[in-house]
Parts: C-alpha cells; sequence; structure tokens
C-alpha cells in the first residue's frame, strides 16, 4: 500500500501534538487539565512507535505492540492519577499544582 | 595501655562520668578533678620524657605506639612525643583545669557545658599527639565543633553570628587542610605497596619540589587560619569576643596553638623546600601582620577585642619566626606559643572576671577597678606586663630566642621584618598601658563599683596557677628552652 | 492521493483541537476536545489499515479514559468552571519552548533520511494476537504479562487510595515558611 | 677573694618586694616600711664591705680587674648566644653599687616618714624594693641581655612607683608617658643589641668592648650611610640609654614623672634609674670610643651638651618646685654626657671620670634636693613655689641641707658639685671649645635656677600657712642630713684613682684658670638670682612680661610635649591606628562576609528554583532535552 504519506509528515504532526502537550503542562493551573496535556504528550508518543513500525521498519511488529503497552499503562497512570487528585481535592480543596509544593520538602 | 593514650582516656572517663552524674553541684567537681588529674599525669608525663631523655634515648618520638585502624588506606592510630608535644599537652592541661576552674559559675546547662568543653580538650591532646596526619586531622576536627556549640549556646553578644563566622572559616581551613594531606599521601614512599599518612616516614623521604610548591600552600594557609595569619585573622575577635571566658581561654591559649604546631609540624616539616622557595610571601603576611595586629588593638575599645588583635599579632610572630627555619627562631616559636598560651588564658580569664562584675568590656566606661578589686587589677597588671615582654616574665624569654633567632638571618627581607617585629613590642605597651591606665587606674566613674565582689578561691585558683606558670618559665626557661630545643635539632638537621 | 488529503485533514483536525484543548478556559470543553484528539489518533490509524489499533485506540482512550476524566471533573468541579488562565510568563516561556522542540524536531526529521523497509508488514490481528501470546522469538508474552500485573496493581491501588482517604482534613502547611 | 656573697645585694631588695608583696594587705602597716629599710640597710653594707674590698684590700699591681662575682645559665640559646645571669664587678659598678643601694637605703628611712600616713604603704615599699632589685641588677649586669632586662624593670617599677597615686587621672597618664617613651627607646635599644651582638657574637661586656677583636672575626663589617654596622649598633643603644636618662628629645617623660611620690623622684628620677643611660655608654665606652674613630660619641656629646643647655633654659621658668628640680636633673645628666662624649682613653680619659665623678655627686646632691623639696611638700601641701616662702624661718635643718645642696650643684668650691663639674668642662675645653662654652654658660644658668628656687622658698615674702610649716621626724631628716655630708664632702674622693676608663690611676692636673671660670660664672647666677628673689618684687614678673613669646615659650617647655602629643595623636592613632582598625573591620573582614553573604545568595537562588511546583520541574526537563537534542545534533560531530 502507498499512501504517498511520508513518515516524516507524520512525525511532525505528532511532534507538534506533543509540544502542544508539553505546553499544557507546564501552563495549565489545574491538575486534571495537566492530566488531559500529558494524555497528549502519550498519545503523540504512541502514535510515532505505531507508525515507524507501520511504515518504516517493517520486520516485526515490535512498534505495535508498544502501542498496545503504553495505551494499556496510559490506562492505569490515569487511573490512578485521577485518584490521586481526587484525594489531594478531598485533602486541600484545591487541585492547583502552585499549591501542590510538598516536593520541596 | 600505653602512656599517651591515657591522655585521651582520662577526658573521655570525665566525660561519661559527667554523662552519668545527675546532680547540679557535682558537675563541676567532676570536672575540675578530672582535668586535675589530667594535669597531674601531664606533668608526670614530662618527668618521664625527661628521665627518658636522660637515659640517653635520642629517638625523635618516644612512648610511640601504632595501630592500624583502617587498612585499605593505611589510616593508623600512631602516637609519640617529644619535647614540644611534651610542652605542648603540658599547656593544655594547665590552661583546661583554670577553664574548669574559671567557669565555676556557670549557670544554664552546666553539664552539657563541661562535657562540650572536654570533648575539646580531647581532641586538643589527640592532635597533640597523634604522629599520623589523618589521625591528627580528626581530632583536630574533634575539637573544632564543640567549639560552635560552646560560642553558640553559652556565648554573648552575637553569638550565632560570631560562631558561625568562626566554624565556618575553620571549616573552610580544614577543607584546604584535607586537600594537603591527602596530596602529602598521595606521594608518600610506598611502604608494603601502600602510601602512608605518618609524618616521620614522609618526613624521612618528602615529596618532589614541584609537589611540595603545589601542597605547601594548602596546608600553611589551612593551618594559618587557625593561627589567625593575615588576612584570615577575622574570626578571632568575634569568636573570642562571643565566646565565654572558658573557651576564650581554650580557644585562644591552645586552639590557636594547633595552627602554629600544625604549620610547624606538618607544613614546615614535611615540605621544607617549599618552605624555604615560599616563606618571603608568608614571611611578608606574617611580619606585616605583627604590626598590623598591634595597631589594631590599638584602636579597639572592648577588652576581648584588644585581647584577640594582640593575640593576632602574637601568633603572627610565632609564624614568623617558623618560617626563619632555623634552630633558635624555632625554638623561641614553640616558646612563644606555650608562652603566649598561658599569658592569653589568663587575660581571658580575668576579662571574664571583670566582665561579671562590671558588666561591660568597653575600656571607656570603666576606671579605678584597682581600688576595688585590687587582686584581680594586679593580676591583670602584671599579665599586661608578661604580655608586652617584661623580662622575668615567659613573654620575654621567648620573644628574645625568637628575634636573637631571626637576627641571624641577614637577608633584607628578613632583617626588615625582624626590625618590625623588635618595634611591635612598643605598640604591644602602648595598647596595654592603655587599658591599665583607663580601666584599673584613674577614678572610679560608675558609683554601682564601689560595690564589687572580691576575687573569690576558684577564680584566685586559675589565676595563680597560670601566673605560676607565666613567672615560673619566664624567671626559669633554660629547662624548658632545651627540652624543645632537643626535639627542634633533629627536625632541623633532617630539613637542611 | 485522497488517504493523503484525508491524512492532512486528519492532521490538521488533531493539531487544531490538541491546541484547542490545552488553551481552553472551560475544562469540560478541554476534555471533549481531547476527545476529539484521541478519536483523531483513532481515525488515523484506520487509515493505515491499523483497525486492530485503531479499536483499542478507540475503546481504552476514547472510552474508558475519558470517562474517567470527565467523571474526575464532575468529582472536583462544577460545570462550567472557569480554568484560570496562565499568566503570561509562563505563557510566553510555554510557547517559546514548544516552538523551539517543534523548530528542532521539524528540521531533524526533515533532514534526516529515513530507511523505508521493503518488505510488507504483517500486522493481521491474529498475527498481533500470535505474538502478544508466544514465548518464543518476537513473542511479547513477558511484557503482556508485567503489563496484566501492572493493570491489576494499578487497579488495586486505585481502589486503595480512592477508598482509604482519611476523612479529616488536615490543616495546610503555612506555605511562608522556608525549607 | 671570694664574692659570692655580692648576690645577697640585690637578692635582699627582691626579698623585700616578695614579702611585701605576697602579703600584700596582711602585713601591720608600720612593719612594710621598716622590713624594706633593713633589707636595703643590709645590702648597703655589703656594698660598702664589697667597694671597700675591691679598692682597698685587693692586692693588685696594675689596673683593677674586673671580677664576674656570680653567675649562671638563664637561656643557653646557642653556644655562640648564651645569656647569663651574673655578678660584674668593676669600679664603675662598685661605684653604681654604692649609689644605688645608699640612696635607695636613705630613701626607704625617709619614705617611712614621709608615707606615714598613706593607705598603700605596703605596695609602695614593694615596688621600692622591686626597683631597688632591678636597678641593682642592672648596674651589675656582666652582658647586654641582663642590663637590657633589668633595663626593662626598672621602667616597670619606674611605671608603677610613678603612678602610685593610680586615682589621679594626672598621675596616670605621665605613668604611661613614662613607660611608653622609654619603652619606645627600648626598642631600639633590642634592635641595637641584636645587631651589634650579630657581629660580636656574644652579649658579653668583654667581648662587646673588644673592637679589634670584632674587626678581626669579621672581616669587612658592612657599612650603611657611611658608618659601620657596629656604630649603628651603638646608636641604637644610645636611644635606649637616652630614653631611658630622659635626653633631648626623650626627655618628656621626665617632668611629668613628677607626679610620684617625692621620695620616689628622689631616688628614680634623680639618683639612680635616669643615670643609668649615661652609665650604659660608659659600659660600653671602648666600644663607642673605638668603633668608627668615635663618631657614636660625638652624637653623645651633641646630645648631651644640647640637652643640658635646654633643660637649663626651662628650668629657669618652672613654678612647680620638683619640676625644676627634673629639669636640673636632665641638664646635669647632659653634663655627664658630656663628659662621656669628650672624653678618650687612658691618659686622655678626664673627661669618663669627670662623667662618673659628676654621677656620684650629682646622685648625692640632687637626692638631697629632692629629699628637701619633699620636705617642703609635705610642710605645705603644695608643689608650687608661688605657695612656699620665708620657711626658712620654720625649717632650719631642711633650709641648711637644702642650701649645702644647691650650693653642690652651682659648682661652689669646697661642695661636691665643683669638683666634678669642673672636671667635666677642662675635659670639654679640651675636646672643643663649643661644648666647653655651652657647659660654661649651662653652669651659670644652673645657679641661677637653683638659687632661685632656694630664695623663693626659704626666703621671699611670708606666706600665710594653713598649718605651721615644721621641720620633720627624725626618719626623714636623717637621710637629709647624711646626703648633705655626703654633698659637702664626696667632692674630695680620688676618684681619679679609682674609676677611670682603663682602670688605671688617672693623673690629673688642677686647672686654677677653667675652675675661676666656672666659680665665677656660678657667682654671677647666685647673684642675680639674690636680686631678683631675695626680697619680694615685681622685678621678674615685669622681665618675663617683656620676653612676652620667648618666655612663654620655654615656660611651655619649647611645645615639645605638644608636637609629641600631635604626633602620637594625629599621626599613629588617626592616621594609622584608625585605618588599619577601619580596614580590618571592613575590608579584610568585609571580604570574609562577603564571601559568606555571597554564597547565602547564591542559595537562595538556587534555591528558588527548587519551589516544590512540578511544572517548573517539568519545564526544566523539557529545556534540558531540548538543549541535550541541539547539542547532540549540531554541536557533536
Amino acid at each position: 500500500m502507498d499512501s504517498g504519506i511520508q513518515i516524516s509528515d507524520i512525525l511532525i504532526v505528532t511532534a507538534i501534538m506533543f509540544f502542544i502537550g508539553v505546553y499544557g503542562f507546564v501552563t495549565r493551573k489545574n491538575l486534571i487539565a495537566v492530566m488531559m496535556a500529558l494524555e497528549l504528550i502519550i498519545n503523540a508518543a504512541a502514535i510515532n512507535f505505531i507508525m515507524i513500525n507501520k511504515l518504516v521498519f517493517k520486520t516485526n511488529l515490535h512498534g505495535v505492540f508498544f502501542g498496545l503497552f503504553i495505551i494499556a499503562v496510559a490506562a492505569v497512570e490515569v487511573a490512578i492519577g485521577l485518584v490521586i487528585i481526587l484525594n489531594l481535592y478531598r485533602l486541600r480543596d484545591s487541585i492547583d499544582p502552585e499549591e501542590i509544593t510538598t516536593l520541596k520538602h | 595501655m600505653d602512656r599517651l593514650t591515657i591522655l585521651i582516656i582520662i577526658p573521655v572517663l570525665t566525660v561519661l562520668a559527667l554523662i552519668f552524674s545527675t546532680k547540679r553541684k557535682s558537675y563541676r567537681v567532676i570536672a575540675a578533678i578530672g582535668m586535675s588529674i589530667q594535669t597531674l599525669y601531664s606533668i608526670y608525663l614530662l618527668l618521664e620524657y625527661l628521665s627518658i631523655r636522660q637515659a640517653g634515648n635520642t629517638s625523635e618520638m618516644v612512648f610511640t605506639r601504632s595501630i592500624i585502624w583502617f587498612k585499605p588506606w593505611n589510616i593508623r592510630y600512631e602516637i609519640g612525643v617529644d619535647g614540644i608535644a611534651v610542652a605542648m599537652i603540658l599547656l593544655t592541661s594547665i590552661v583546661t583545669v583554670s577553664g574548669v576552674f574559671v567557669s565555676w559559675r556557670i549557670k544554664d546547662l552546666p553539664k552539657e557545658f563541661f562535657v562540650s568543653l572536654l570533648v575539646l580538650a580531647t581532641g586538643v591532646f589527640g592532635f597533640f599527639i597523634s604522629l599520623d596526619l589523618f589521625t591528627m586531622f580528626l581530632f583536630y576536627e574533634l575539637a573544632v565543633i564543640p567549639m560552635y556549640l560552646l560560642i553558640g549556646i553559652w556565648g554573648s553578644g552575637p553569638r550565632e553570628y560570631a560562631a558561625m563566622k568562626l566554624t565556618l572559616m575553620l571549616m573552610g581551613a580544614s577543607a584546604l587542610l584535607l586537600v594537603g594531606i591527602l596530596g602529602l599521601y598521595m606521594h608518600s614512599p610506598l611502604i608494603e605497596g601502600q602510601h602512608t599518612f605518618s609524618i616521620q616516614a614522609i618526613a624521612h623521604s618528602p615529596m618532589a619540589l614541584s609537589d611540595q610548591l603545589f601542597f605547601f600552600p594548602f596546608v600553611f594557609i589551612g593551618f594559618g587560619v587557625l593561627g589567625a595569619l593575615f588576612p584570615f585573622h577575622t574570626w578571632s575577635p568575634d569568636g573570642h569576643a562571643s565566646a565565654p571566658t572558658a573557651v576564650s581561654m581554650l580557644h585562644a591559649g591552645v586552639l590557636m596553638k594547633m595552627g602554629g604546631y600544625g604549620v610547624f609540624r606538618v607544613a614546615l616539616y614535611l615540605m621544607p623546600e617549599a618552605a624555604h622557595e615560599m616563606s618571603w610571601f608568608f614571611l611578608i603576611l606574617a611580619g606585616g601582620s605583627i604590626m598590623y595586629g598591634a595597631f589594631g588593638a590599638l584602636r579597639q575599645t572592648d577588652l576581648k577585642y584588644i585581647n584577640a588583635y594582640s593575640s593576632v599579632s602574637h601568633l603572627a610572630l610565632v609564624l614568623f619566626a617558623l618560617l626563619m627555619m632555623d634552630a633558635v627562631s624555632w625554638t623561641g616559636s614553640v616558646l612563644q606559643m606555650i608562652s603566649h598560651g598561658l599569658i592569653t588564658a589568663l587575660f581571658f580569664a580575668l576579662i571574664g572576671m571583670i566582665y561579671e562584675r562590671t558588666h561591660t568590656r568597653d575600656v571607656t566606661k570603666m576606671g579605678g577597678l584597682m581600688k576595688v578589686i585590687p587582686f584581680i587589677a594586679m593580676m591583670y597588671v602584671m599579665v599586661g606586663m608578661a604580655s608586652l615582654g617584661l623580662p622575668g616574665m615567659s613573654g620575654f624569654a621567648a620573644e628574645l630566642t625568637i628575634f636573637v633567632g631571626a637576627f641571624q638571618h641577614s637577608g633584607v627581607l628578613e632583617r626588615v621584618f625582624t626590625v618590625i617585629a623588635v618595634l611591635s613590642i612598643v605598640v604591644t605597651a602602648v595598647y596595654i598601658l592603655r587599658v591599665v591606665g583607663k580601666m584599673l587606674m584613674g577614678p572610679i566613674k560608675t558609683e554601682s563599683f564601689y560595690h564589687m565582689d572580691k576575687a573569690r578561691w576558684y577564680e584566685k585558683t586559675a589565676a595563680i596557677l597560670l601566673l605560676a606558670c607565666i613567672l615560673g618559665i619566664g624567671i626559669f626557661p633554660n629547662w624548658l628552652y632545651k627540652l624543645i630545643r632537643e626535639s627542634v635539632e633533629p627536625m632541623i638537621k633532617l630539613i637542611q | 492521493m485522497t488517504e493523503r488529503i484525508i491524512f492532512y485533514i486528519l492532521a490538521f483536525i488533531m493539531i487544531v483541537l490538541s491546541l484547542m484543548s490545552v488553551t481552553t478556559t472551560k475544562i469540560v470543553r478541554a476534555a471533549i476536545y481531547l476527545l476529539g484528539v484521541l478519536m483523531g489518533t483513532a481515525g488515523l490509524f484506520f487509515l493505515f489499515n491499523l483497525n486492530f489499533l485503531g479499536a483499542i485506540q478507540l475503546t481504552v482512550y476514547a472510552g474508558g479514559i475519558m470517562v474517567l476524566i470527565v467523571i474526575a471533573i464532575l468529582l472536583t468541579h462544577n460545570v462550567g468552571f472557569g480554568l484560570p488562565m496562565p499568566d503570561r510568563r509562563h505563557m510566553l516561556l510555554g510557547w517559546f519552548a514548544a516552538a523551539v522542540g517543534i523548530t528542532v524536531a521539524f528540521l531533524e526529521f526533515t533532514r534526516h533520511i529515513f530507511v523505508i523497509g521493503t518488505e510488507n508488514l504483517d500486522d493481521r490481528v491474529a498475527k498481533i494476537g500470535a505474538d502478544m501470546l508466544h514465548y518464543g522469538e518476537g513473542g511479547f508474552v513477558l511484557p503482556f504479562e508485567v503489563i496484566s500485573i501492572l493493570l491489576l496493581t494499578g487497579i488495586i491501588a486505585a481502589i486503595v487510595i480512592a477508598k482509604g482517604g482519611i476523612p479529616h482534613k488536615r490543616p495546610t502547611p503555612p506555605s511562608s515558611k522556608q525549607s | 677573694m671570694n664574692w659570692s656573697y655580692t648576690i645577697w645585694i640585690p637578692l635582699l631588695p627582691l626579698l623585700s618586694f616578695v614579702i611585701n608583696g605576697l602579703f600584700y594587705g596582711r602585713m601591720p602597716k608600720k612593719m612594710s616600711g621598716w622590713l624594706g629599710t633593713s633589707a636595703l640597710g643590709i645590702s648597703t653594707l655589703l656594698s660598702w664591705v664589697t667597694a671597700w674590698k675591691y679598692f682597698f684590700n685587693t692586692p693588685h699591681q696594675g689596673p683593677y680587674e674586673d671580677i664576674t662575682a656570680w653567675h649562671t645559665t638563664w637561656m643557653h640559646l646557642t653556644d655562640r648566644f648564651t645569656i647569663d645571669l651574673g655578678i660584674y664587678l668593676d669600679p664603675i659598678s662598685i661605684m653604681m653599687l654604692i649609689v644605688v643601694t645608699t640612696v635607695s637605703f636613705l630613701v626607704h628611712l625617709y619614705s617611712i616618714g614621709y608615707m606615714a600616713t598613706e593607705e598603700g604603704r605596703n605596695r609602695y615599699f614593694a615596688w621600692l624594693g622591686l626597683f631597688s632589685f632591678s636597678m641593682l641588677g642592672l648596674v651589675l649586669a656582666p652582658n647586654l641581655i641582663q642590663t637590657y632586662m633589668f633595663w626593662e624593670l626598672v621602667g616597670v617599677s619606674s611605671f608603677l612607683l610613678i603612678g602610685y597615686y593610680y586615682d589621679k587621672p594626672s598621675a596616670v597618664k605621665a605613668a604611661l608617658k613614662a613607660f611608653i617613651v622609654t619603652r619606645f627607646a627600648d626598642g631600639f635599644f633590642l634592635i641595637g643589641i641584636l645587631l651589634y651582638s650579630y657581629y660580636s657574637g656574644s652579649f658579653l661586656f668583654e667581648d662587646i668592648n673588644n673592637i679589634p677583636a670584632i674587626l678581626e672575626s669579621n672581616g669587612s663589617l658592612p657599612v650603611f650611610m657611611g658608618l659601620s654596622a657596629l656604630t649603628w649598633g651603638l646608636l641604637l643603644i644610645f636611644i635606649g640609654g637616652a630614653g631611658k636618662s630622659a635626653m633631648f628629645p626623650l626627655h618628656i617623660w621626665l617632668p611629668d614623672a613628677m607626679e610620684g611620690p617625692t621620695p620616689v623622684s628622689a631616688l628614680i628620677h634623680a639618683a639612680t634609674m635616669v643615670v643609668a643611660g649615661v652609665y650604659l655608654v660608659a659600659r660600653l665606652f671602648p666600644a663607642f670610643h673605638a668603633s668608627d674613630h668615635g663618631f657614636a660619641l660625638q652624637i653623645v656629646a651633641i646630645v648631651g651638651t644640647f640637652s643640658s643647655l635646654f633643660a637649663a633654659i626651662i628650668a629657669m621658668t618652672q613654678m612647680d618646685i620638683k619640676r625644676v628640680l627634673a629639669f636640673s636633673t636632665m641638664s646635669q645628666i647632659g653634663y655627664m654626657m658630656t663628659g662621656l662624649g669628650v672624653s678618650g682613653i687612658g691618659e686622655e680619659g678626664l673627661g669618663y671620670t669627670a662623667s662618673m665623678f659628676h654621677l656620684f655627686t650629682h646622685a648625692a646632691f640632687k637626692a638631697l634636693l629632692f629629699l628637701g623639696a619633699g620636705a617642703l611638700i609635705h610642710a605645705v601641701h603644695s608643689n608650687s613655689l608661688k605657695d612656699m616662702g620665708s620657711l626658712r624661718k620654720y625649717m632650719p635643718i631642711s633650709h641648711i641641707t637644702f642650701l649645702i645642696a644647691c650650693l653642690a650643684i652651682s659648682g661652689i668650691p669646697p661642695f661636691a658639685g665643683f669638683f666634678s663639674k669642673d672636671l667635666i668642662l677642662e675635659a670639654a675645653f679640651e675636646k672643643n671649645k663649643l661644648i666647653y662654652a655651652v657647659g660654661w654658660i649651662t653652669a651659670g644658668l644652673t645657679a641661677f635656677y637653683m638659687f632661685r628656687i632656694y630664695f623663693m622658698a626659704f626666703w621671699g615674702e611670708d606666706k600665710v600657712y594653713a598649718h605651721k610649716p615644721h621641720d620633720p621626724g627624725i626618719t626623714m631628716t636623717l637621710p637629709l642630713i647624711v646626703l648633705a655630708i655626703a654633698s659637702a664632702l664626696a667632692g674630695w674622693l680620688p676618684f681619679n684613682e679609682w674609676v677611670t676608663s682603663n682602670h688605671e690611676t688617672l693623673h690629673t692636673h688642677f686647672n686654677i684658670g677653667s675652675a675661676a671660670a666656672s666659680v665665677a660664672i656660678g657667682l654671677v647666677g647666685i647673684i642675680i638670682a639674690y636680686i631678683l628673689y631675695k626680697n619680694p618684687s615685681m622685678t621678674p614678673q615685669k622681665m618675663s612680661n617683656r620676653l612676652g613669646v620667648v618666655y612663654q615659650t620655654v615656660k611651655n617647655k619649647f611645645y615639645v610635649d605638644e608636637f609629641y602629643e600631635g604626633v602620637t595623636q594625629q599621626v599613629i592613632l588617626k592616621r594609622i591606628a584608625t585605618p588599619i582598625a577601619w580596614f580590618d573591620r571592613h575590608i579584610v573582614d568585609g571580604t570574609m562576609n562577603l564571601i559568606g553573604n555571597t554564597t547565602v545568595r547564591i542559595s537562595s537562588i538556587i534555591k528558588g528554583i527548587q519551589s516544590g511546583d512540578f511544572q517548573v520541574y517539568a519545564f526544566g526537563i523539557l529545556i534540558a532535552v531540548i538543549g541535550l537534542l541541539v547539542w547532540l545534533n549540531y554541536f557533536i560531530q
């Protein structure tokens, strides 16, 4: 199948997605929104794995499997992350990342 | 149990006894007893040493013992003494015991105070008996750490600042020192495939000149900071001013001598060629700060500051004499360390006593103390005279030896700074007498001064003990001179 | 050619939606935009005949994860909650960093010459399934097991964390205290 | 012959010091004085015995021998530099022994009466003992270091005694001044000793005075500004001597030292300590004489002559009786220095003998003057001549003894001063006419100012006294009488047989012309004083008004004190010490603090990075990753 779509086109698109996600990750003032930005990043990475497998290295299915695993891990991550956020919310009434600065201690 | 380890064990046992005792009144008694035993033991050690020498033992160090305690780096608990170390040990024990007496009436946390004081003393004793660079360094650090607590907790004035400054500067110095010591270690001769920290071993096969030139400044400045080498002396006025009396005594009396002793035993002895090569620079620093310290003292009004600057001046004289690198000067330098140790300890003790009564250390606010506290005032006059080098007191014997030794060098630089050093005694006289005139003589300025306690027995004990030593050395200096000289001789022979 | 056009359209939609997702001030809208991105991704997979992956993407991501997120939003916010805008300095810095990153990536991807494999990729679902459970060469049974365990522990952890919270509130530590 | 008993001569006063010092406050008040007096009495006795044995009872041909009576090693620095403590007997040390012990004994005795009402008598007698010990140690020293040691000790005892009334600010100031000025000179003294001994290789006087041997062992000596190192050493040593002997320009402490109790002034600042400088030059006389053809000796002569004239001029204007005497002391010591300065060795050593002779007679009559002045002060409770007058009516013994002393110092035969002063002038006449002329004028001035105070105190108008003045008790009058006898008769001693530069008898010829000249000018001085001060008149007042500025300058001691004050206050304290203190606090310490503060500041900046905000961390990671990417791609080959 020769669709004419270049691998570099896909990679550029995912790179843009990735960095938009990064932007969201560092600027959002809400933990859930941060989480969503994180999903963007993960998603972009997963697309890269799969597409490179599909278009460039065609001997086996490693990229696809990685994509699958990423999706699975992302699910776990979101589940646990959200639970943590909920707990935080219960404890502190806030999910502003700027107020969660316990890390510096 | 060998003879020297007892010197460490006695203070440690005293500390343990202090920790387990519960009665408030008994702390000082325990400390005093422990340190008195230590003093007596030091005297015994001196006699033992003399008798061994009398018997014809001419080895450089006696009572040696070497136990390895860290195999991979060949670090040893290597101990031994020569005449210089014996003299320093005696000085330390005398200053410590009088320090304990001076702190007889300490109010806050007496137990912790005496524990810290004795830990400090332990470090000093360990330092003077060590022959292994690393062990020596370890004891040095052991002495510096309690100093921080002692000043920070029991001090006066801006004590946190002073304690911090003192500790940080000394720690910075010990960082330099560590570099130097490791350098010495890395270039030390291989014994059975291992480098060594042993001073004796390194001294007998010193490293190449180029390496010496690199490591000498580290060690010299590292110890020099402790010996108040210009421009690293500024911890001393602030530190002394804030420290409690006994700590000032120990610090100026003993701890600062560790700097001189270290310069002498490590920097100059182990790296003599570099010392010859670079002595001109340090000579200018030390020689200049003799006058500098004296003039600095001239303008101070706080008794402790005056004394601290005077210490800067006198210790610069020690370093100056050490840099002359000959037997007479070195002996004079050690004599000066001992003499200054006693004198300055007595000074600080008296300042503490005066401060307790007048609640000020400002010279300009006092006057006529001779009338109300004649004992303390007369003691102050005497020790002042000792400090300005009055014959019959230890200061004169030491300074004269240094001057005679230094004058045998005919180089222009040495000449000039020797002359400056001699003239510094004039300035010394001025600042000492200024205090005597303002504080002790003249009319009584404040009404409350009329009602002052006379000196108490423990204060008298401390002061008389120290003054007796000062006078003893001043009137009969020859035995001490001989004791030191005999130990300096082989060192000088080795490095030339 | 059509595929290319479709790809570009998809790509455009994905980029725009992700952009809107990180900039919108309404959190629910952000979620919806994200959903769009994820579905676009699934579309991409379908475009390349990766039907199984597309399906997984739709079910797990667009379905499961998004539902979780929406529920979390519902639990923590009232609907219509306005997200605070990031302050200007952060925004500029963020954009700048993102732009630099995109530029670097762009230069890199256009410069690099990809060596395209010539053989055909066997990407049948059956093959994926077989490889997944295969323990010989090219088999992924071990990572599969690991992921399974991870999922299990994740679920248990989620339950424990969600349930074990202590009801009483800790006073917030004073934020002014240094170190 | 066994001389070792001489060790007790200095030790007895030391014992008195130690006992008085240790049992300060516990001893009965009266005991301390008698203890000191008896200790000194025994010492005096021993000294006289020693002198008798040395000069009359030792069989000797030719010169008197130098005897080291006792010595011990104090410090064995090197084999070359061994510092001994010892007792060295030769004619001048024995002469000084006599002077010191006798005057000290008499002053002790006198003090029992004089200090009878003082509270701190124990302290006073302790310090007097310390001083006597130190002074004896000084005169008996066999080497320069011992000289220096005891030199310092006499300085300290002088300091303590001047500051005896320590609650009086002026006394404290005077004590400090005395100590610091002499200490300043001693700094040079010590450098001189070190410099000289570096070449001589020994501290012993025998080696130091042996210039040919030094020259031989050193080859060529370094020359600096045309003078050899030895001469420089001697000049530096002379600075020390000039400091202690209050020679111009280091004399400023002596007048102020009169704040001390009067017997102390008699002992320390008239008879013994202040002549230590003269004694030192005499000790090193062969060295002074031989080095660079006696250049240093010329300096001694010039300084001595100038000081004697300078002091005599000031003495004429002072109103404080003790200050007049102080300047007179300075002037007379200037004479002694002149005598040494113009002297040669051997048969030309007239000046040396004359100088020592004058030292001896001066000790007698100046101690007498001070003790007499003490009696006056004791009687009228004031130092000022304005408060005295017609005292001859009340105090006959004091009057007669004082008159004898005045005649002695004015050089009127047959009193002691005539012989010694005349010898000095004679020696100067042979050597240098200008020095002779100055000395001759000074002799006239001396007579004038001495009789000025004599007439003002004992004649003049009758003042109204609160308490009727009277002669003091026996302990005070006895020393006066003894000293008066000495002042009257000491001139007849055959000094030229005993104390000479080469220890052999010097043949002197009595020069009638010179003697007549000096007696004449002395009489002129006395007559002028008689005219001006015998009867109360306004003439002196008018004369001083006429002189105006000149008079004021002289009265203010040529503003030398003000000059020193300016130098120490303005230059040393303000221009040197203050900037150094400032520099230390602000630059040196400031640098240290700056290092500390910079560390803290940097750490607080770094601390800000670890804000705990994970987004910031993420941003950091992002930057790092991008940076890494760029670096790997574009900067690594």
